[in-house]
């Protein structure tokens, strides 16, 4: 397929596009670069001349500075390039008319096996590169925070190698022209975020946090093979033009089946239910990694993996309902979480899964461009608040550090408040963030969630989505549940993101007066990329404007993605339009709801609160919300456990080793008693010999005379 | 023909039993006359390998001259004779080597020792030969009670004594049986020659004859149940004699059972195939299942001789000329590997009173890599074990081959052989596992220095096993050409239908 | 008919030559009932020989030249015996066994 | 003139495979003969040392130099191996047993050629990594490890099946020794089972060896002979039986398994690396599958093994993670590895089948690669116990790269080599078997769980054990080594294509022959919602009646 | 034929038997030898009915007069004669059980008699009965005549092995 696609003219042939292959290797080139340097001590014979532990690491760490300022340039470098040419790439493609078909470049074949050819191929087009300039974009500015970050760490340069190593397996999964290729980065991300949750490893805590994250993405993988091979079976191909084009003669069941598996893999990937057990843990990772893989990128993938593949559910409105459910259901679920949250970190969690939940409402009921527009803007002002979050630590540790208070929570929200004094920029720019997300207009958020809920809304009037069923629930019911599901969302997300800001940066200090010296401001190296996003969060809204509100010039991302999932959504969506009262209705409504929220958060969160070590522990709902429902606690009882014990006690145990002992004791056992029975026979009597002799010769006779 | 000048055509056919004879008495004279030399038994042992390896070329010249069969068909002349002649050779020089050196270290045995021997073989190559019961039976008494005899040479041992008298006592009780067979066959078919026992049919007289000379015959072969002799006489008496007995005898007495069953008792077949598929059966299973419980090494070995009886059996059973070749060639490669092992043995076991065990053969690798390597190849053989087994792995290919390709495959038969060998493998291993997986025990004493002459046994079987064993053909063709009999025209109504 | 009961005769003395060998205890009564065995297949031999001639005759006389021999040693091999257990009797002699 | 042709016109076609197999004979001679004893023997320089030449050139050094010829063979086979060719390429055949009808006959086609490379190459490496963990009684250890190689060697171009024979025990012999002389404490039962076990197996198949021989009435043992056989159904199913049992218990399928984690134990580490290769399934695609196509596509035969193979996939994987030593963990893994691969032969597509041989060469490459750590680790803390470890990433981060690399190559990390297999393998079954293909797929869940967790308890969480701060990470030889296995893994599992290619024809050829149809799926029927159930397999066109 | 030799043939036979049973009834050695003895005079006597005179003396020469005379003088020699000694005959049941394998036994060896004989006359001997045998012996049977010699070779040289002082080898 891909060679008949390049095959064909393009209009992006020989233009600025050609150089894409470029996007993956930059990122993986710094990954390779800083990888040597971390362990360049260690190839240069550290080992050999140092017997002792401690002498080897104080050594390794002497040589690692010497080149620290290295990994400084190489790794934001990289993605700066990267950056750089995606943008270039992008408006080579603004600038070129009537970009229909993807532009798809295959450089090797990977797997040529019979009929089954899978190459390695990028495929270039609208939602591509859009991804590509989140990703390269976001990513450069956290690079350049975490320089600051990162800064006294004894892992500098493995901490920018695994995070250029991340960037790298998410453009091969954005970039990937088939699945496979597409499933490279899939796991490539699942590696990196692995090994970048469990970044201090020596806390087993977070070696265990990245282990449940990889194993929890395995769970979702395995749909995503099965859809993959679902797909291949039916349509002979696996590349997304080859496969897609070939399904129009699959049978529904087929779209079924692969829309359900693929979406396992979504929800693996994106953290929704059931499987979101595992982003929270995953907060164990450094704070910019959390802003760059666990918000703004990394975790989208599903949605993208939905949009990718919406030709598949487009086939599926019953499944597509099940996801927009599915979103709906996360949504409001980790945002009650969200309320009754200690830790900063995990506060901003429980918040990304729930908007990730409403971006697959709106990929789920086919408003894709709708999706993406919240993917992008969340990517801004979630990454923003995590950031902010991350200069907030920072902050607490160097105080306690200052103050040598290593044992408290620097996360704890109990122990900040009044930071507004001591991180001026911090606090401005995550006030900007989380009116964003509570929807407040004209921000960024605003926009992009109004536009989900208003095309929930409209398809639930009227479209083929309506007209669908899920499990004899007609769709249009769903779809007005998922709106109101929708809206109270909302209300809590801005119950919760004002509480967090009101109890971090309001109020009296509670760090305590002898660390609260130690509070400062972060460096400008951390604080400009915040600023940036900050900007970013503010204008973010233009990027799609509905008509409602002519401030510029409308549905550019809508248009804009249009040829790669338009016809998607218009089989799902139908051609569904509101009419400006009731749009005006739902904006209304949607501002409302924020502004309640907030005042809502206000009033009740106002005062001050006891910190961690003198607090009263909860009870009833709210330690139920604070414990996230104990769903950890019940799936280890339920599921995890049990497994172990029926490999060890009846797999290993009860079988294997039973099998083993018996064939040696059985062996043993046989040759003993025939032994002991044989000689008793003889016992080495002659006339006993005799005996058995005459009896073989009765036997003998017998046989030859009783015929 | 009146006189008493025997015909040339009888002596071209006994030219290599006259050459032996002869030999023997030869030898017997110089004994008795120089009996105050240095040491009357080794320089006899000496001489007595010379003379079978005199009697080896006259069988060989005997071979080449083509069929000497005569006395009107009382003697065969055919190659299953002469070949069953060579390994019975091969066999009796080993073990007068073994003994040599046994004599070295214990002069337990006296000049005579080695005649007896001889005589022992005379007897032997006319049971390979025997075309008539008389013949057979006189040769196997002429064997027999030389080897009771032999049984019992290491006078300062109890046990020899106690392991002769027992040959003896159960020896003559079933030679009893035998003679009684053998009469009742001459009733039936008024003459003990084989080829008109074999065109008579066969009555009730004929029936309860064949049953009884069988009882004599599987005594000799040691199959289940007549078997319980085995591992006491080889536990009793000397190494070089076990030796003896587990090569020559066997082979004798397989000869004697092979040509008996294709060329006498053929018109019983339908009687006695059934009978002798179960004693295979249950020799393989018991001789192989009851080996595993021995600690002692001769009884082992005793045991695991039983069982080769039994997959010799099935060769047997299998009824073809292709099986008789399989019957020659495995027991050619079973000569081999018994001398072997019985020489290692004979190192080991320093000819101390007390019976060597498998712990006394621990860590032997480590102080005497050879010995080890010797006594590992021959039990791989025992074992049918490939290229490390060498010639032993392609003796029981031959048997299964015929066992398949007789007229009704013994398919149950194959299988029973085939997973005993699997048990077989437990006590081989174990043996192998004691000489290389464990340390040598302080207390255990160094073995000797190999002699000349073990050493030469050793390596001569280990070379021909290993050579055979990866190029069979050259001993293969002969067996070939030593088939007895034809296909037999009867198909068996096998039991092997269960 | 004669010649049946001949050999019933000589079945009859062999069966119970086998019965003492399963019933007696001491080596040389051991042999003995061995010799009446032959004795009895003697019998056979030369009834036979009634009806196919001579030959049977010579086998008889085969089989005793060979009794002698077998005695000689089979005594010899007793005398030895008792020289090492002071005794002939079959249940005391046990040292080969296992 | 490509480096293919040159090679062929330099006549290599004519000895090379011969010399692959005696080489390592001869070299075993050598060593024995020539070789020197590293260091005066524990017990005492008494006793006589087995090395007959005391003044020689170092035993190791000499079995490395032999082995690494031995290696270049192989490589060179590969280069003149024409990717493009059906058929036996570099046939062999000399007359050994004319009378028998056996002939040594030796030749490679694109399933067996990457496994004799990976033999050949493997060797070397494993000995170069174990090079100081063997000091004793050095000559005899290289010469049986000589003969090993040239057993499987032998195994991997044996086209006469008594050769093949002939070959697969000589590998069993030097295989008990390595584990019952220089083994740990449990040796001797371990080596004693594996034999046994083994024997077994191979046993029944000589029985099916002969009647094939005698019933076929070819008299002949050469594959290309008997593959002209006609055969009832009923005969077909008894021969494959044995032939399967054999070589299941070779290559432990579930429930024959249970030796393997055992003889991996207690075998030194090069011992454990050659229990790891395939050669079981290898011979199953050679030989059993071929002969008897009717009895492959027996409805039970096919539902027995797909079920015993998705139970081994589930079985080794959930038993891999409780299991206390990295070892054993290893042993388990590669048994639910083997469950793919069966899954792969049986389903009979071409992607399966390719998968299958893949996962073949990558689980060897990995799974060595994993125990030469693993022994790495016993060499210098004389244990592999995960529970006495922890936190090593910080104390020999070489070490950590490379046994993260080989968990991630071991639970199919796209990217790496381990993804190849499993990917073709599943997505080959689902074509004739989607259920299993399905509930197999669920085991690179559990695969991850073990892998991660044996990973996280040697690397990860603090550094409590003292003795552990002071271990010393790869250096010198093991990092060449490791080095080697590293770049192995991510070729393979980024650019496959070359093996692929070789494997094409030859893959082709099995299916066909086994399905008695082409198999090709050129274009595939669009599934219903059957495509979910079990899937009745294809008959062959011929069944038990005369194939072919 | 006569009913005297008739009877003569079964006083013979009925002779045998009973001494046969009395042999192997007796504790004592000799006394058993004895019976043994007078088993094989029996015997002789219905070799002469059986026209086999030259068989019959031989018989007696042999048979009784040498070999059990040995057999004698053995017991006498070891002096087991005594009847101190331990019973000879071993436990009541192993008798029973070998009265009853005997009964067995002698069942199925009388399954010959399912087949008929010729019935030949008995009559008295012919004159001149060693030549056939002499001639049978000395020509169609020379050789294994011959071979007796090699076998009686073989008991002299092993009963002197067995039985001549230690001699220092």
């Amino acid at each position: 397929m891909a060679a008949l696609q390049t095959a064909a003219a393009h209009p992006l042939d020989g233009s600025l596009a050609e150089w894409v292959w470029l996007l993956p290797l930059l990122p993986l080139l710094g990954a390779l670069l800083n990888g040597a340097l971390a362990l360049w001590p260690r190839l240069s014979g550290v080992t050999a001349e140092h017997a002792s532990l401690e002498a080897r690491e104080t050594e390794t760490g002497r040589r690692l500075a010497g080149t620290r300022w290295l990994t400084s340039i190489v790794g934001p470098g990289v993605m700066l390039a990267a950056f750089a040419l995606t943008v270039a790439i992008f408006f080579t493609m603004r600038g070129t008319a009537d970009l229909v078909t993807p532009f798809v470049r295959t450089y090797a074949s990977w797997m040529p096996v019979g009929d089954l050819r899978i190459d390695w191929g990028v495929q270039l087009d609208q939602l591509s590169v859009l991804m590509s300039l989140v990703i390269t974009g976001v990513g450069f500015l956290i690079h350049v925070f975490s320089v600051g970050y990162m800064a006294s760490d004894g892992g500098y340069a493995r901490y920018f190698a695994y995070l250029n190593l991340f960037v790298a397996a998410m453009l091969v999964l954005v970039l990937g022209s088939s699945y496979p290729v597409m499933f490279v980065g899939w796991e490539g991300v699942g590696l990196a975020s692995y090994l970048l949750i469990g970044f201090w490893f020596s806390e087993k805590a977070n070696a265990d946090a990245g282990k449940k994250a990889f194993i929890v993405n395995r769970i979702g993988d395995f749909g995503f093979l099965v859809a993959m091979f679902l797909l291949f079976s039916t349509t002979g191909s696996l590349d997304f033009v080859g496969a897609h084009s070939a399904l129009a003669m699959a049978s529904p069941a087929v779209f079924t089946a692969a829309a359900l598996f693929l979406f396992l893999g979504c929800a693996g990937k994106s953290a929704q239910l059931p499987l979101y057990i595992w982003l929270p843990d995953a907060m164990a990772g450094p704070t910019p990694v959390s802003a760059l893989i666990h918000a703004a990128t990394m975790v989208t993938g599903g949605v993208y993996l939905v949009a990718r593949a919406s030709p598949v559910f487009a086939g599926a409105p019953e499944v597509s309902l099940f996801v927009a459910l599915i979103g709906a259901i996360s949504a409001l679920f980790a945002a009650t979480i969200a309320l009754r949250q200690w830790d900063i970190k995990k506060v901003l969690a429980y918040s990304t899964i729930s908007q990730l939940g409403y971006m697959f409402v709106a990929v789920g009921t086919g408003a894709y461009a709708a999706g993406v527009f919240h993917l992008v803007t969340h990517a801004f002002f979630k990454a923003l608040l995590f950031l902010g979050a991350g200069a907030v630590i920072h902050a607490m540790h160097a105080a306690y550090h200052h103050a040598h208070q290593h044992d408290q929570d620097a996360q704890d929200l109990r122990n900040m408040g009044g930071l507004r004094r001591y991180l001026p920029i911090t606090s401005a720019t995550m006030w900007l963030a989380t009116l964003a997300i509570a929807g407040v207009p004209p921000l960024a958020g605003f926009f992009s969630k109004d536009e989900i809920l208003a095309s929930v809304f409209a398809r639930a009037q009227g479209s083929p989505l309506a007209s669908a069923t899920l499990l004899g629930v007609p769709g249009s019911v769903l779809l007005y549940l998922i709106y109101a599901v929708g809206i109270i969302t909302a209300l809590l997300t801005a119950v919760y993101m004002t509480r967090l800001m009101l109890l971090a940066f309001t109020g009296a200090n509670r760090t305590g007066d002898h660390a609260s010296a130690g509070l400062h401001e972060a460096p400008s190296v951390m604080t400009i990329p915040m600023i940036a996003l900050a900007v970013l969060t503010v204008v973010g809204g233009w990027l799609n404007l509905p008509e409602l509100l002519p401030l510029g010039p409308t549905h550019l991302l809508s248009d804009w993605l249009d040829p790669v999932t338009g016809d998607a959504s218009r089989v799902l969506g139908g051609t569904a339009h509101l009419d400006h009262g009731t749009e005006l209705m739902l904006v209304g409504t949607a501002v409302a709801i924020a502004l309640i929220g907030i005042g809502i958060a206000y009033a009740r969160f106002r005062g001050s609160v006891a910190t961690k070590e003198n607090a009263v522990p909860e009870t009833g709902i709210a330690a139920l919300l604070g414990d996230a429902y104990r769903v950890d606690a019940g799936l280890d009882r339920t599921l995890v456990q049990p497994l172990g014990v029926f490999a060890s006690r009846v797999l290993w145990q009860g079988i294997d080793q039973r099998i083993d002992r018996a064939f040696v004791a059985g062996g043993a056992l046989i040759s003993r008693v025939a032994g002991q029975a044989h000689d008793a026979l003889g016992a080495g009597d002659v006339g006993r010999y005799a005996w058995v002799i005459v009896l073989g010769v009765l036997a003998m006779l017998a046989a030859f005379t009783l015929r | 023909m009146t006189d008493f000048a025997l015909p040339g055509a009888l002596m071209r056919a006994l030219l290599p039993e006259i050459t032996l004879t002869i030999g023997t008495l030869i030898l017997l004279l110089t004994g008795a006359w120089g009996g105050e030399l240095s040491s009357p038994t080794r320089r006899s042992t000496r001489f007595a390998i010379g003379i079978v390896l005199a009697t080896a070329i006259s069988v060989i010249m005997a071979w080449m001259k083509g069929d000497g069969g005569t006395l009107d068909g009382r003697l065969a002349g055919d190659g299953f004779r002469y070949a069953m002649d060579l390994v019975l050779l091969l066999g009796t020089a080993g073990s007068l080597a073994l003994l040599d050196t046994d004599q070295a270290r214990t002069r337990a045995y006296q000049a005579e020792v080695p005649v007896l021997m001889l005589l022992a073989l005379c007897g032997m190559m006319f049971l390979t030969a025997a075309r008539d019961l008389m013949f057979l039976f006189i040769g196997l008494e002429l064997m027999s009670i030389a080897v009771y005899v032999l049984a019992g040479v290491n006078r300062s041992s109890a046990k020899s004594a106690e392991a002769s008298l027992k040959y003896f006592l159960l020896g003559a009780f079933s030679s009893g049986f035998l003679l009684y067979g053998i009469a009742l066959l001459y009733g039936a078919a008024g003459d003990t020659r084989l080829a008109v026992i074999g065109s008579t049919p066969a009555g009730p007289i004929y029936l309860v004859g064949v049953a009884l000379l069988l009882v004599g015959m599987v005594f000799k072969v040691a199959a289940v149940p007549f078997h319980l002799w085995t591992p006491d006489v080889y536990d009793g008496a000397p190494s070089p004699i076990t030796a003896f007995m587990a090569a020559s005898v066997k082979t004798a007495a397989f000869a004697m059972l092979v040509r008996v069953m294709v060329e006498g008792i053929e018109p019983a077949i339908q009687h006695w195939h059934p009978v002798l598929w179960w004693l295979a059966a249950l020799t393989m299973v018991v001789g192989n299942v009851v080996a595993l419980a021995q600690r002692n090494i001769k009884r082992m070995l005793a045991y695991s001789s039983i069982a080769h009886s039994g997959y010799l059996l099935v060769a047997v059973l299998s009824f073809s000329p292709a099986a008789t070749a399989a019957v020659v060639f495995y027991l050619f490669a079973y000569t081999l590997a018994t001398l072997g092992a019985f020489a290692v043995l004979g190192i080991v076991s320093e000819g101390t009173e007390s019976a060597t065990t498998i712990e006394d053969l621990a860590g032997l690798w480590h102080v005497r890599p050879g010995l080890a390597v010797v006594f590992t190849v021959c039990l791989l053989a025992f074992l049918g074990f490939p290229l490390a087994g060498g010639a032993g792995f392609f003796a029981k290919w031959y048997v299964l081959r015929a066992a398949l390709a007789s007229t009704t495959p013994l398919m149950v038969l194959v299988v029973v052989l085939v997973l005993s060998s699997v048990v077989s493998a437990g006590y081989y291993l174990t043996a192998i596992a004691s000489m290389f997986n464990q340390k040598r025990h302080a207390s255990a004493m160094m073995p000797v220095q190999t002699p000349a002459l073990s050493a030469a046994v050793m390596l001569v079987s280990v070379v021909l096993l290993l050579v055979f064993g990866v190029f069979p053909t050259p001993a293969a063709r002969l067996a070939a050409v030593a088939t007895l009999g034809a296909v037999p025209t009867t198909t068996v109504s096998s039991t092997d239908a269960r | 008919m004669m010649l049946g009961d001949a050999l019933i005769v000589s079945a009859i003395l062999f069966t119970i030559g086998v019965v003492g060998v399963l019933t007696r205890r001491n080596a040389i009564i051991l042999f003995m009932c061995v010799e009446l065995m032959l004795n009895a297949v003697n019998l056979s031999f030369v009834t036979f020989a009634k009806l196919h001639g001579v030959g049977g005759h010579v086998f008889v006389i085969i089989v005793m030249t060979i009794a002698a021999a077998e005695a000689a040693v089979g005594l010899a091999i007793v005398i030895s015996v008792f020289r090492h257990f002071g005794a002939v009797d079959l249940q005391n002699l046990k040292l080969l066994r296992r | 003139m490509t480096m293919q042709e040159s090679l062929i016109a330099m006549g290599v076609a004519s000895w090379l495979l011969p010399a692959l197999v005696l080489w390592p004979l001869i070299g075993a001679a050598m060593v024995l003969v020539l070789g020197r004893d590293a260091r005066p023997r524990p017990t005492g320089a008494a006793l006589p040392s087995d090395s007959l030449g005391s003044g020689g050139p170092d035993a190791r050094v000499l079995t490395f130099a032999v082995l690494v010829v031995e290696a270049v063979l192989g490589i060179a086979a590969w280069l003149a191996f024409d990717a493009d060719a059906a058929g036996w390429q570099l046939r062999t055949d000399l007359t050994w047993l004319p009378d028998l009808g056996a002939q040594f006959s030796l030749g490679v086609d694109g399933i067996s050629l990457p496994m004799l490379v990976l033999t050949t190459c493997l060797m070397p490496l494993a000995l170069l990594a174990t090079w100081d963990q063997i000091t004793t009684r050095v000559p005899s250890y290289g010469a049986l490890l000589l003969a090993l190689t040239s057993g499987l060697v032998g195994v991997f171009t044996a086209l006469d099946l008594l050769l093949f024979y002939l070959a697969w025990e000589l590998m069993l012999i030097p295989m008990y020794f390595i584990i019952g002389i220089w083994g740990s404490a449990g040796r001797t039962r371990a080596a004693i089972k594996y034999v046994m076990l083994t024997m077994f197996g191979s046993l029944l198949m000589l029985a099916a060896i002969a009647a094939l021989y005698v019933m076929g009435g070819a008299e002949s043992f050469h594959l290309d002979d008997l593959l002209q056989l006609s055969m009832g159904l009923e005969t077909q199913l008894w021969l494959f039986g044995a032939f399967f049992l054999a070589f299941a218990i070779k290559s432990a399928l579930v429930p024959f398994h249970t030796w393997l984690p055992d003889a991996q134990f207690e075998a030194p580490v090069i011992g454990a690396v050659v229990l790891g290769l395939k050669v079981g399934t290898y011979a199953l695609l050679r030989f059993a599958m071929p002969l008897f196509p009717a009895a492959v596509m027996h409805d039970t035969v096919q539902s027995v093994v797909l079920i015993l193979s998705v139970i081994a996939i589930v079985w080794g994987a959930l038993v891999a993670i409780v299991q206390p030593d990295l070892r054993k963990v290893l042993s388990y893994s590669s048994i639910s590895h083997l469950g793919f691969i069966m899954l792969g032969c049986f389903a009979l597509t071409q992607q399966s089948v390719e998968g299958a041989v893949m996962i073949m060469v990558n689980h060897g490459i990995t799974i060595s690669a994993l125990f030469l750590l693993a022994g790495f680790l016993k060499e210098r803390r004389g244990t592999d116990r995960l529970d006495a470890f922890g936190g090593l990433a910080r104390v020999v981060p070489l070490f950590a790269v490379m046994l993260t690399l080989s968990m991630l190559s071991t639970i199919g990390l796209p990217g790496t080599n381990g993804f190849i297999g499993e990917f073709l393998v599943l997505i080959g079954t689902y074509r004739t078997q989607p259920l299993f293909a399905i509930l197999a797929t669920s085991g690179v869940v559990f695969a991850s769980v073990y892998a991660l967790r044996a990973t996280q308890r040697l690397l990860f969480a603090s550094l409590d054990t003292k003795s552990n701060g002071g271990l010393r990470d790869l250096h010198g030889r093991q990092l060449v080594v490791m080095g080697v296995f590293a770049i192995a893994m991510l070729w393979l599992g980024l650019a496959p294509q070359p093996v692929l290619r070789r494997m094409e024809h030859a893959s082709t050829a099995l299916v066909e022959r086994v399905r008695g149809t082409n198999a090709g799926f050129a274009t595939p029927a669009p599934r219903g919602p059957g495509s979910l159930t079990l899937a009745t397999p294809v008959r062959p066109a011929t069944t038990g009646a005369p194939l072919r | 034929m006569t009913p005297f030799y008739r009877f003569q043939f079964y006083l013979f036979a009925l002779m045998a038997i009973g001494a046969a049973l009395l042999f192997v009834t007796r504790k004592s050695p000799v006394s058993a030898a004895l019976w043994l003895v007078n088993v094989m005079f029996a015997l002789s006597g219905l070799y002469v009915m059986l026209d086999a005179p030259f068989v019959a003396a031989v018989q007696v020469l042999v048979y009784a007069g040498a070999i059990m005379v040995v057999f004698v003088f053995v017991v006498m020699l070891l002096n087991l004669g005594r009847p101190d000694q331990l019973p000879d005959l071993r436990e009541a049941g192993a008798r029973i059980g070998a009265g009853v394998v005997g009964v067995a036994l002698l069942a199925n060896l009388l399954a010959m008699r399912r087949e008929t004989l010729p019935g030949v006359e008995l009559a008295p001997p012919s004159d001149n009965v060693v030549l056939p045998v002499a001639e049978a012996l000395f020509t169609e049977y020379l050789l294994a005549f011959e071979l007796t010699s090699i076998l009686l070779l073989v008991a002299i040289v092993g009963s002197v092995v067995l039985a001549k002082k230690r001699a220092v080898a």
